[in-house]
C-alpha cells in the first residue's frame, strides 16, 4: 500500500496518507485529479469496488468532505480517498459512468447534505424525503430534535427534575 | 445528550425553496385536458368518511361484534420494525389463525391496521391512505414504544412521536420490540374491546374529521400520491 | 419439465400432516428467558435517585421525580420511565449506581390509554414486581470505572521520622482517570457543609481548565488548599460511587487543580474586591478557618475587615491543631495570602481579654464576629489524669507546631479514637523516632473499628507507621508511680474492654467488660476526647448577659448570638471541623453584610 | 320428469346443504394444509364467522353497477352450475334440475361465473384485478380446454350429454366409473379441475405475492361475503361434476361428502406443495400435457 | 406453438441519458405499484413498474419508507448511546451494526477485545446469519407461491430466536455487543440445547430441500430467470451471496477473517449460473456452513475468560480525531460501519454501507426491464434485500 501511495502521490498530488490500519488508508485527494486517478485505480490497480460513497460535514471548516472508499478485493486493500468542498456552494463530480451504483450514492448525498453531482441520472429527484421543505437533514446545522420538536407533537405531561437542583431546593434554599 | 438549540429556526422560502415538482402546475392529462396540479393538497381525502351508526337492535350488533372480534382481518403492511414480529404468528410457533386471525393482502378486505413501530412521514401518508380505504368498522392498534411516544426516534426529524394525533388508535402494545406474545396479548384485548362494542375508532375518525386531517397536514406536506399506491 | 424425481419429490411434504403441529398450546404469557430485559423493577430503597440512568438513557424515556424529601445522599428522586420510549436496551441498569435498578422478564403490557405507559418502578405497583427472573447486571458495573487510582504516597519507613507531607497529589492522568469516574450526580453537592460545585470543578480536571476549576473553587471555599488535603470530605460519604466501588477521591481532585495554579495565578483569578469601600468596619476575633472566611467574604464586599489572632501567625487550628504532615503551612500560608489580598488586615500575636478588650472592639466597629476555636483539651477526668505525664492532645499539638520544646518519652498512650488523637499519635510518633529511632505509641480508643470516629486512611497509615491501635478500650486510671523519684507521674494506663458505649435511651453510657483488663505502660498519656473553646476572653459580664447551649454560645441560624453587635460561628460554636468553619464563616459574613446594609438604609 | 314448484324447495335444500358442506370441508381443507405447516390452522366453523363479519361490516363502497353485480354473476354461476347436475343420483329431492340442462349448460355456467367477476373485478378499476382477470381469462380458457376435450370423449362414449344418464350409466359398480372405462378422458379433465381450482401451481391469478390476490381485490363487505359463499359453493358445484361424470356419481349424502372431498382433495394436494407457474408457463402447460391427452381420450373412444 | 419471448426491438431502450422513453399516453403501458403495501415485497418499500402487458419494461424503486434518519441521530448520541440504536439499522439480521459500530469504535479509542468476547460475537454473528438465511429461503418459496417453506422455516427462526432471547436477553434486537466486548457469557446448558435446534434445522432443511430444490415448477421459475451478468458485479457494488451466485467467490469471513474467523474451518459455496436458482442455492448451501459453523464455534470457544473489558466512565467518553471502516460478510453480502471521529463524545459522522443499499437500488433498477411482472417479487426476495438498511 505504501508504495502505491508512494507512487500515485506525485502524480496526482495527494496529501499525506494516513495509515490507518493495515489494509485500510485515508489519503486527501484534489478534485480536479480525482477522476483521473479514480479510473487508475480502478483500471490498473485493482481497486475495482466502490465501497461506498458518503459526506462528512465539517461546519466548522466550512467544507465537506467526500470519502471514496475503493476495495482492492484482490489484495485485501481499502483505501478511502477525501476530498474536500468549498460548504458554501457544494458541487461534486458525478462518478456514475464509472461506477453505476455511485449514482445512487450522489442521489443520497445530494437529498442529505446538499450537495451537487450535476449529470447524476435522477439526481435531482426525490429519494428517501418526501416533501421535504427543510434544508438538507444531514448537515451539521440542521437540528434535528429541534425540528422534531417544532413539527411533530409529543406526548405531554413529562416533568423531570435535576437531583442537585432538587437537592438545593429543599435541602439549603438559602444558599 | 446535547440540549437543543433554541435558536434553531426553520428558514425554508429563502435558504431551501421549494423542489419544482411540488410547486403548483397545470398539467394536461392524456385525454387533453388542462387541470391545476398542487401536490402540496391532499386530493384522496377531500370528501370526508362518513359516521356508522350501530345497528338498531342491540342483539343484532351483538352478534355483530362476536363476529368482528373473532374474524379480525390484519393488512399485511408493515410500517416498521414491528412487522418482523408479526410474521412469527402466522407460521407454526403462534399461529394466530387459530383465534381467527388471518392477514389480507388489500386494505380493502381488512379490519386491523398494525401500526407496527415507528412511522416515517412518507409511510404516514401511505398508512392514512390504506386506513381510509379501509370498511368500517376498521381497528388500529399501535405496536411499540414508537407509536406511544415517539419511542427510540423521539429526536428524529422523520417519524411521528404520537399516532392517536393522525389515526384513532383503538389499542397500545409496549415495548421495542413487543414479542409475538405480547402482541397476541393485545390482539386478545383488542376482540374483548370489539366485543364490548367500544371499538369504535373509525367513527371517531369520521366525527373528528378535521382535527385529524389537520393534524395529518401539518406533517405531510406533499399530498401527491400515485394511484394504488399505498 | 425435469425429471420425475423434480414431480414427486415435493410431496414428501405431505408427512408433516400426520405429525403434531409444533404450534406452542397457550403462546400468551410464555414466560422469557431469565436474563430477558423486560419491564423495570427499582429497589427505591437502595436506589438514591443519582440520576445516572436518565443521563445515559438516549432515548430520553426516564424522568426523575420525587417521591420522597431528599436526605443525604439521597435526591428523594426516583426514575420514572416513559415505555412510550424506553427501548429495552437496559443501559440504564448497566451504569446504576447502586444496582437497584433491574429489569424483570415481564413483557406484557396492553393499554388503551396512550398515557398510561409511564410508572414509577418499585413505586407504582405492577405485575412484575415481584419477579425474580429478568435483567440484572452481571457482574461489576462496566460502564464506569469502580476503583480510584492509587495515591502517591511516601512508605512509612520514609515519612515516619520527619514531618514532611506525606501524600503526593494526583498526577494530571491519575486525576483525569479518577475526575472521569465522576457521574455527575451532585448528591455530594448537598452534603458538602459549604455546597461546593463538584461536579462542575470535576468536570474543569477533566477538561485540563484548571482556570475554571480555581474560579468555582474560590465561588464557595477560600480554603481549597486547605480543604483539598485535609477536609474530613463528607461529600465522599454520599458519593454515588462508593455502592460499588470507592467513592470519588473529591479531595484530591481538588487538590489537584490547586496544585496545578500557581499562587500568582490564583490571585489573578480570584482577584481583589471589585466594590467601593462602605466604610464600615467590623473585628472578627480568631483568624481560624471561620473568622478568615468571614473577613474574606465582608472584604469582598468593600468592608474593612480586622483580624485578631492571639497566636503568632494566623490559621488557628488549621495551623496548630493540624500536623505539619498532613497540611505544610506554606499551603496554608498561600490561602491566607489569597484572604490578605482581598484588604484583610490579621493582627497576629493580640490576646483579646488582656491586650485588647471586647468593649473595645465594639465600640470601635460595626459588628464583631468571633471564631475562636476550641483550643483547650477535655479531660477524661478518671483517677490520675491530672498526674505530671498526661497531657491535652490539643495543647501538645499547638506546641510541637509553635516550635516549643515537648516531652518526647519512649512509651506513649493516647486515649481517643479521634482525627485529633490519630495526629497527636503520628506526631509523637515522629518524635520518638527522630529521638530514639523506635516508634512506641498505643492508641485505645472507647469504639470498636466498626464505628471508629477517625478516617479510615488516618487509621491504616498510623498503623504502617508503627502506631498499636487497640479498639474497644475505655480507659479507667492512669496509672501513677506510687513511689520512689518519679511518685505521681504516670507511668501507664488501665483499660477495660467497652462492651457497648451508649444505653437503650442512646445516652452516652459505656458498659465494660472488666476482667478483661490491659494496663499500657506509658510516660506519657495523652487525653484526646474532644476539645472545648477558651471563652476567659467575653469577660464576665458578657458571659453573664449571653445566652449559652450545653457550654456553648448560643446562637440563631445565622450565627447571631443574643447580643445584637456580636456574631460567633466555627467550631466554638460547632465544633471541630475545618470545612463547617468555612460553611459558618459564609453563613456569618452573610448576617454582618445584611445588618451593615440595614444599617445603610436606616442612615440614608 | 316435469318441473313442479316443489323442486325449488328442494334445490334450496341442495343448495343449503352444499353451502354449509362447503364451509367445513375447505376449513377442513385447510387446517390439513396447515397441518403440513406444521400449524393447527383456523378453527372449522371460521368460514361461517368471517361471512357473517363480512356481513356485518358498515361501510359499502361501489365503483358502479358492474361492481356489484360481479360477485352475483359469479354466484349465479356457482348455482346454476350445481343445480342444473344431480347432487346425489336417483334421489328426488337432491336431484336438482339436471332433467333441465346437460353438459353443455354445465360448461356454459363454469365459464359465466369467471366472466361476470371479470366484468365486476374489470370495474372495480384496480389496475392488480385488471391483471388478474386478463390472466384468469386466459388460463382458465386454456385449462378448460383439456375439460372441454374430455367431456367431448365422454359424450361420445355414453353418446349422450344428459349428465344423469352419464351418471345412470357408471351404476353397479365400481369399475363402470369413466374414472375406468375412460382413464384418459379423466385425466385430461383433472388437468382441467387442477387448472381451475386456483391452487399452485395454477393460482397466478390471484396471487398475493405479485397482484394482491387478483380479482377480487377491490372486493370488501357484503360483496366479499357473496363471493365467499361462491368460494365454497363453486368448487364443490364443480366437483359435483366431475364426480358425476368421472366417479360414478353420489347415491347419497355420505357417499357425496367423501367422494366429493376425495376429489376436492387431488388439486389440495398438488397446490399445496407447489410453487406456483407463471400464467405462460401454465398455458403452456395445459398445451403441452392436457391437450394431447385430451385429443386422445378422443382418440381413443 | 406461441413465442412468448418478448420482442425487445419495439420497446425503447435506456437512452443515452439513461431514461426510458416511454410514453404513458399510448396507453400501451400501464404502470403499477408493488409496495410499501404489498406482500411481494420484503420490507416496506415499493417499485413503481411500467408494464406492458405481463412485461415489466420500466422498473423504478422508492424507499425512504423507514427513514429515521440513524445517520443523523447517532450524531447527537454519545457513543455508548449510539449502541442501542445502531441495531435498529437493520431489523432481520441487526447484530451486524452491533460488531461493526462496536468494532470502529474499539479501533479508534483504542479498546482491545477479550478472547472470548470474540468468539461469542462470532457466535452472535452466525445466528443472525442462520436467521437471515432462513427468512430469505422462506421467503423465496413465498414469492413463488408455496408457503410451506416459510412456515417451517420461520418456524426453525423462531427457535433460534429462543436461543437468541437465553444468551442475549432479547428477541429480535439484541443489544448484546458492546464496545470492549458482550454483555454476558453463555448460559449454562447453551451448548446443548442450540445443538437442539442445529438438528431441527437440519431436519426441516432436508425436507426443504425435497419440497423446494428438488422441485419441478420451482425449477422451472427460478432458473434462467433473474440473470444478472457477472461482469457487473463491480459496477453495482455486488458482493456477498449474489456474486457468489455469479461465480466470484469472494467473502469478506475469507478474504480479510474478523474476530475467530481465521480459526474456524469452512468454504465458500460458489453457484455459476446467476440467476434465481443459483442465488437461492447458493444461500441454501452456505445456511448448511453456517450451522456447521455454529457447531464449530460452540465446539472450539474458550470455556473461561473475560467476556468485557472495563470501559472508561461512558457518560463523558471522548474519543480522538479519526475515521475508519470496519467490515464484515452478513448473510447479504458486505456490511461496513464508516465512523468518523472528531476528538469530542459524539461521533462526528456514521455511514452505514448496507449490502442492500446497491442491490435493491441500482441494481433491480437494471435488472426489471425485460422480465415478467410475476418474476419481479422473486427477484426482488432472490436479491435478498433489507429496505430498512437502504434508508437508515
Amino acid at each position: 500500500m505504501r508504495e502505491l501511495i508512494e507512487h500515485l502521490t506525485p502524480r496526482y498530488s495527494l496529501g499525506a496518507p494516513v495509515f490507518q490500519r493495515p489494509g485500510l488508508t485515508f489519503v486527501d485527494v484534489k478534485r480536479d485529479k480525482l477522476r483521473a486517478l479514480l479510473l487508475d485505480l480502478r483500471d490498473k490497480h485493482g481497486f475495482t469496488h466502490l465501497v461506498l460513497l458518503t459526506a462528512v460535514d465539517w461546519l466548522e471548516e466550512g467544507r465537506f468532505q467526500l470519502t471514496y472508499l475503493l476495495n482492492n478485493r484482490a489484495a485485501d486493500q481499502t483505501l478511502g480517498l477525501r476530498l474536500y468542498l468549498d460548504r458554501a456552494n457544494p458541487m461534486g463530480d458525478t462518478i456514475h459512468d464509472i461506477w453505476p451504483t455511485a449514482a445512487t450514492y450522489q442521489r443520497e448525498l445530494r437529498e442529505m447534505f446538499g450537495i451537487a453531482f450535476p449529470g447524476s441520472p435522477r439526481v435531482d429527484e426525490e429519494f428517501i424525503l418526501e416533501g421535504w421543505t427543510d434544508m438538507p437533514p444531514y448537515r451539521r446545522d440542521f437540528d434535528t430534535l429541534a425540528y422534531s420538536q417544532q413539527t411533530f407533537v409529543e406526548r405531554g405531561g413529562r416533568e423531570t427534575h435535576e437531583p442537585r437542583a432538587t437537592m438545593k431546593h429543599k435541602l439549603y434554599p438559602e444558599g | 445528550m446535547k440540549d437543543i438549540d433554541k435558536s434553531f429556526k426553520k428558514d425554508t422560502e429563502t435558504d431551501f425553496p421549494l423542489r419544482e415538482e411540488m410547486r403548483p402546475r397545470k398539467v394536461t392529462t392524456p385525454d387533453g385536458q388542462v387541470i391545476d396540479i398542487d401536490p402540496l393538497q391532499d386530493y384522496f381525502c377531500q370528501e370526508p368518511p362518513k359516521v356508522h351508526r350501530k345497528s338498531y337492535s342491540a342483539i343484532v350488533e351483538g352478534f355483530y361484534n362476536w363476529a368482528r372480534a373473532n374474524s379480525l382481518w390484519i393488512l399485511g403492511f408493515g410500517t416498521g420494525c414491528g412487522a418482523i414480529e408479526m410474521r412469527p404468528l402466522m407460521t407454526p410457533r403462534f399461529d394466530a389463525y387459530r383465534y381467527g386471525i388471518q392477514w389480507r393482502p388489500t386494505p380493502r378486505q381488512s379490519n386491523l391496521l398494525v401500526i407496527s413501530g415507528y412511522l416515517s412521514v412518507k409511510t404516514l401518508k401511505r398508512a392514512i391512505r390504506a386506513y381510509e380505504q379501509m370498511p368500517q368498522p376498521k381497528y388500529v392498534v399501535g405496536l411499540g414504544s414508537c407509536t406511544i411516544n415517539g419511542g427510540m426516534y423521539w429526536d428524529s426529524y422523520n417519524t411521528i412521536k404520537k399516532l392517536d394525533e393522525y389515526l384513532p388508535v383503538d389499542l397500545y402494545i409496549a415495548g421495542c420490540m413487543p414479542r409475538p406474545e405480547a402482541l397476541l396479548a393485545g390482539l386478545m384485548d383488542l376482540k374483548k374491546l370489539i366485543r364490548k362494542g367500544e371499538a369504535e375508532g373509525a367513527n371517531r375518525y369520521a366525527e373528528n374529521f378535521d382535527w385529524y386531517k389537520a393534524n395529518q397536514k401539518s406533517v405531510i406536506k406533499d399530498w401527491d400520491m400515485p394511484d394504488y399506491s399505498w | 419439465m425435469g425429471s420425475l424425481r423434480d414431480v414427486l419429490s415435493p410431496f414428501t411434504a405431505w408427512k408433516h400432516v400426520i405429525e403434531t403441529p409444533v404450534t406452542l398450546k397457550n403462546p400468551i404469557g410464555r414466560e422469557a428467558a431469565d436474563r430477558y430485559r423486560g419491564f423495570h423493577q427499582n429497589d427505591t430503597e437502595k436506589c438514591i435517585g443519582c440520576g445516572s440512568c436518565e443521563t445515559i438513557c438516549q432515548n430520553a424515556a426516564i424522568d426523575m421525580v420525587p417521591v420522597d424529601d431528599p436526605k443525604e445522599g439521597d435526591s428523594g428522586l426516583r426514575p420514572q420511565i416513559d415505555y412510550g420510549r424506553c427501548c429495552w436496551c437496559a443501559l440504564c441498569v448497566d451504569v446504576c449506581m447502586t444496582g437497584s435498578l433491574t429489569m424483570s422478564n415481564e413483557y406484557t403490557w396492553v393499554d388503551t390509554d396512550p398515557d398510561a405507559f409511564r410508572f414509577i418502578p418499585g413505586v407504582d405497583e405492577k405485575p412484575w414486581d415481584a419477579i425474580a427472573k429478568g435483567y440484572q447486571r452481571p457482574g461489576e458495573r462496566m460502564l464506569s470505572g469502580l476503583t480510584r487510582p492509587e495515591m502517591m504516597e511516601m512508605e512509612p519507613e520514609a515519612r515516619i521520622d520527619n514531618f514532611d507531607e506525606i501524600v503526593a497529589g494526583y498526577s494530571r492522568e491519575q486525576a483525569v482517570l479518577e475526575a472521569d469516574r465522576c457521574v455527575e450526580c451532585g448528591l455530594c453537592v448537598a452534603t458538602c457543609p459549604v455546597h461546593m460545585d463538584i461536579p462542575d470543578y470535576i468536570a474543569a480536571i477533566r477538561e485540563g481548565d484548571y482556570d475554571l476549576g480555581t474560579q468555582i473553587l474560590y465561588e464557595t471555599n477560600p480554603f481549597s488548599e486547605v480543604c483539598g488535603r485535609v477536609c474530613t470530605h463528607k461529600c465522599e460519604t454520599v458519593c454515588a460511587a462508593q455502592y460499588e466501588g470507592e467513592p470519588i477521591a473529591i479531595r484530591w481532585l481538588k487538590r489537584h487543580i490547586i496544585d496545578n495554579v500557581s499562587e500568582e495565578r490564583r490571585l489573578e483569578i480570584v482577584g481583589t474586591p471589585q466594590v467601593l469601600p462602605t466604610g464600615r468596619k467590623v473585628a472578627i476575633v480568631g483568624a481560624g478557618p471561620a473568622g478568615l472566611t468571614t473577613a474574606y467574604d465582608l472584604a469582598r464586599q468593600g468592608h474593612a475587615v480586622t483580624v485578631y489572632e492571639a497566636q503568632d501567625h494566623a490559621g488557628g487550628m488549621m495551623r496548630y491543631g493540624i500536623p505539619e504532615y498532613r497540611l505544610p503551612y506554606d499551603a496554608l500560608d498561600r490561602d491566607i495570602a489569597v484572604i490578605r489580598a482581598q484588604g484583610v488586615e490579621i493582627k497576629t500575636g493580640v490576646r483579646i481579654g488582656s491586650d485588647i478588650t471586647l468593649a473595645q472592639l465594639k465600640a470601635d466597629n460595626d459588628a464583631v464576629v468571633l471564631g475562636i476555636g476550641l483550643h483547650m483539651g477535655r479531660s477524661t477526668r478518671v483517677p490520675g489524669s491530672d498526674a505530671p505525664g498526661v497531657e491535652a492532645a490539643i495543647d501538645l499539638l499547638r506546641r510541637i507546631t509553635a516550635g516549643e520544646e515537648v516531652p518526647v518519652p519512649k512509651k506513649v498512650a493516647v486515649i481517643g479514637g479521634g482525627n485529633v488523637a490519630m495526629d497527636i499519635a503520628r506526631s509523637m510518633a515522629r518524635l520518638q523516632k527522630q529521638k530514639y529511632g523506635a516508634v512506641g505509641v498505643t492508641v485505645t480508643a472507647l469504639e470498636d473499628f466498626a464505628h471508629f470516629l477517625a478516617d479510615k486512611e488516618e487509621v491504616t497509615e498510623s498503623i504502617e507507621e508503627g502506631i498499636e491501635i487497640l479498639d474497644a478500650r475505655g480507659p479507667q486510671e492512669m496509672v501513677t508511680f506510687k513511689s520512689g523519684k518519679r511518685k505521681g507521674e504516670v507511668k501507664g494506663l488501665r483499660t477495660w474492654k467497652v462492651i457497648s458505649i451508649f444505653d437503650d435511651q442512646g445516652r452516652f453510657a459505656p458498659q465494660y467488660d472488666e476482667a478483661d483488663e490491659i494496663v499500657h505502660e506509658a510516660e506519657m498519656v495523652v487525653e484526646a476526647i474532644g476539645q472545648m473553646a477558651d471563652v476567659s476572653l467575653l469577660g464576665d459580664e458578657l458571659t453573664e448577659a449571653l445566652q449559652w447551649n450545653r457550654g456553648r454560645i448560643a446562637v440563631d441560624a445565622d450565627g447571631h448570638t443574643s447580643e445584637p453587635w456580636l456574631w460567633a460561628g466555627g467550631d466554638s460554636v460547632h465544633g471541630p471541623d475545618v470545612i463547617h468553619a468555612v460553611a459558618d464563616g459564609h453563613k456569618l459574613a452573610a448576617s454582618v453584610s445584611a445588618m451593615l446594609a440595614a444599617k445603610a438604609e436606616v442612615a440614608k | 320428469m316435469s318441473f313442479e314448484w316443489i323442486h325449488v324447495a328442494y334445490a334450496a335444500l341442495t343448495l343449503f346443504i352444499v353451502i354449509n358442506y362447503g364451509m367445513i370441508m375447505t376449513a377442513l381443507v385447510r387446517k390439513i394444509g396447515a397441518r403440513v405447516s406444521g400449524r393447527y390452522g383456523i378453527p372449522i366453523w371460521q368460514n361461517y364467522i368471517d361471512l357473517a363479519k363480512n356481513i356485518a361490516l358498515r361501510s359499502k363502497v361501489t365503483h358502479g353497477a358492474m361492481f356489484y353485480l360481479g360477485p352475483v354473476f359469479r354466484l349465479t354461476g356457482g348455482v346454476g352450475l350445481l343445480l342444473f347436475v344431480p347432487t346425489i343420483y336417483g334421489s328426488v329431492m337432491h336431484q336438482n334440475f339436471s332433467y333441465a340442462g346437460d353438459l353443455i349448460l354445465a360448461l356454459y355456467f363454469v365459464f359465466f361465473g369467471t366472466l361476470g367477476m371479470a366484468l365486476g373485478a374489470g370495474e372495480s378499476g384496480h389496475p392488480h384485478a385488471a391483471i388478474g382477470v386478463s390472466r384468469g381469462l386466459a388460463q382458465v380458457t386454456t385449462a378448460e380446454l383439456p375439460l372441454a376435450l374430455a367431456v367431448y370423449a365422454l359424450s361420445l362414449q355414453y353418446q349422450t350429454i344428459d349428465i344423469t344418464e352419464i351418471v345412470a350409466a357408471q351404476q353397479g359398480s365400481l369399475f363402470n366409473w369413466t374414472l375406468f372405462t375412460n382413464p384418459l378422458a379423466t385425466v385430461a379433465a383433472l388437468f382441467g379441475l387442477v387448472g381451475t381450482m386456483m391452487r399452485s401451481p395454477f393460482d397466478v391469478v390471484m396471487a398475493p405475492q405479485e397482484i394482491p390476490i387478483g380479482p377480487p381485490t377491490e372486493y370488501h363487505s357484503s360483496y366479499l361475503a357473496l363471493m365467499q359463499t361462491n368460494r365454497v359453493l363453486f368448487p364443490v358445484a364443480k366437483v359435483v361434476i366431475f364426480m358425476n361424470l368421472f366417479f360414478g356419481g353420489a347415491t347419497n349424502w355420505a357417499e357425496f361428502a367423501v367422494k366429493a372431498f376425495a376429489i376436492y382433495m387431488i388439486p389440495v394436494l398438488i397446490g399445496v406443495v407447489n410453487p406456483r407457474f407463471r400464467v405462460e408457463q401454465s398455458i403452456r402447460f395445459f398445451l403441452k400435457w392436457g391437450l394431447p391427452v385430451g385429443i386422445l381420450a378422443i382418440v381413443t373412444v | 406453438m406461441f413465442s412468448f419471448q418478448p420482442d425487445r426491438s419495439q420497446y425503447p431502450d435506456i437512452g443515452p441519458d439513461g431514461k426510458f422513453e416511454i410514453d404513458l399516453e399510448t396507453g400501451k403501458f400501464l404502470k403499477l405499484w408493488q409496495g410499501p403495501n404489498h406482500p411481494g415485497i420484503t420490507g416496506n418499500m415499493s417499485v413503481e413498474l411500467t408494464v406492458n402487458g405481463d412485461e415489466v419494461v420500466e422498473g423504478k424503486t422508492h424507499v425512504g419508507y423507514l427513514h429515521r434518519g440513524f445517520e443523523k441521530l447517532m450524531e447527537r448520541r454519545t457513543f455508548i448511546q449510539v449502541f442501542p440504536i445502531v441495531c435498529r439499522v437493520c431489523v432481520p439480521e441487526p447484530d451486524f451494526n452491533e460488531y461493526c459500530y462496536a468494532a470502529a469504535v474499539e479501533e479508534l479509542a483504542g479498546i482491545e477485545t477479550p478472547e472470548k468476547a470474540k468468539w461469542i460475537r462470532a457466535l452472535i454473528l452466525e445466528m443472525g446469519r442462520f436467521n437471515s438465511y432462513m427468512m430469505s429461503i422462506g421467503g423465496i418459496g413465498g414469492a413463488l407461491g408455496n408457503g410451506i417453506v416459510g412456515q417451517w422455516l420461520t418456524y426453525v427462526r423462531d427457535l433460534m430466536l429462543d436461543r437468541f432471547e437465553e444468551l442475549t436477553g432479547a428477541r429480535i434486537y439484541h443489544m448484546f455487543i458492546l464496545p470492549g466486548g458482550v454483555r454476558a457469557g453463555l448460559p449454562e446448558g447453551f451448548e446443548g440445547r442450540m445443538e437442539e435446534v442445529l438438528a431441527t434445522a437440519e431436519r426441516y432443511l432436508d425436507d426443504t430441500e425435497k419440497l423446494l430444490f428438488t422441485n419441478a415448477v420451482f425449477k422451472k421459475r427460478t432458473k434462467g430467470v433473474g440473470y444478472i451478468d457477472p461482469a457487473l458485479f463491480e459496477s453495482y457494488g455486488v458482493t456477498g451471496p449474489n456474486a457468489r451466485a455469479g461465480g466470484v467467490a469472494k467473502d469478506v469471513r475469507k478474504d480479510s477473517p474478523y474476530l475467530v474467523y481465521d480459526q474456524l474451518d469452512f468454504d465458500v459455496p460458489v453457484e455459476h449460473d446467476s440467476d434465481i436458482w443459483a442465488r437461492a442455492t447458493v444461500r441454501y448451501r452456505d445456511l448448511r456452513v453456517t450451522i456447521d459453523l455454529l457447531r464449530q464455534i460452540l465446539a472450539k470457544m474458550p470455556k473461561t475468560g473475560e467476556v468485557m473489558t472495563s470501559l472508561p466512565n461512558v457518560l463523558h467518553w471522548k474519543i480522538p480525531r479519526g475515521e475508519t471502516y470496519i467490515k464484515g460478510e452478513s448473510s447479504r453480502g458486505e456490511y461496513g460501519y464508516y465512523l468518523v471521529t472528531d476528538g469530542s463524545g459524539y461521533p462526528r459522522r456514521v455511514n452505514v454501507r448496507g449490502p442492500s443499499y446497491t442491490h435493491a437500488m441500482a441494481l433491480l433498477e437494471h435488472l426489471i426491464p425485460g422480465t415478467n411482472i410475476a418474476d419481479v417479487a422473486a427477484l426482488m426476495v432472490s436479491l435478498h434485500t433489507y429496505p430498512p438498511e437502504i434508508e437508515r
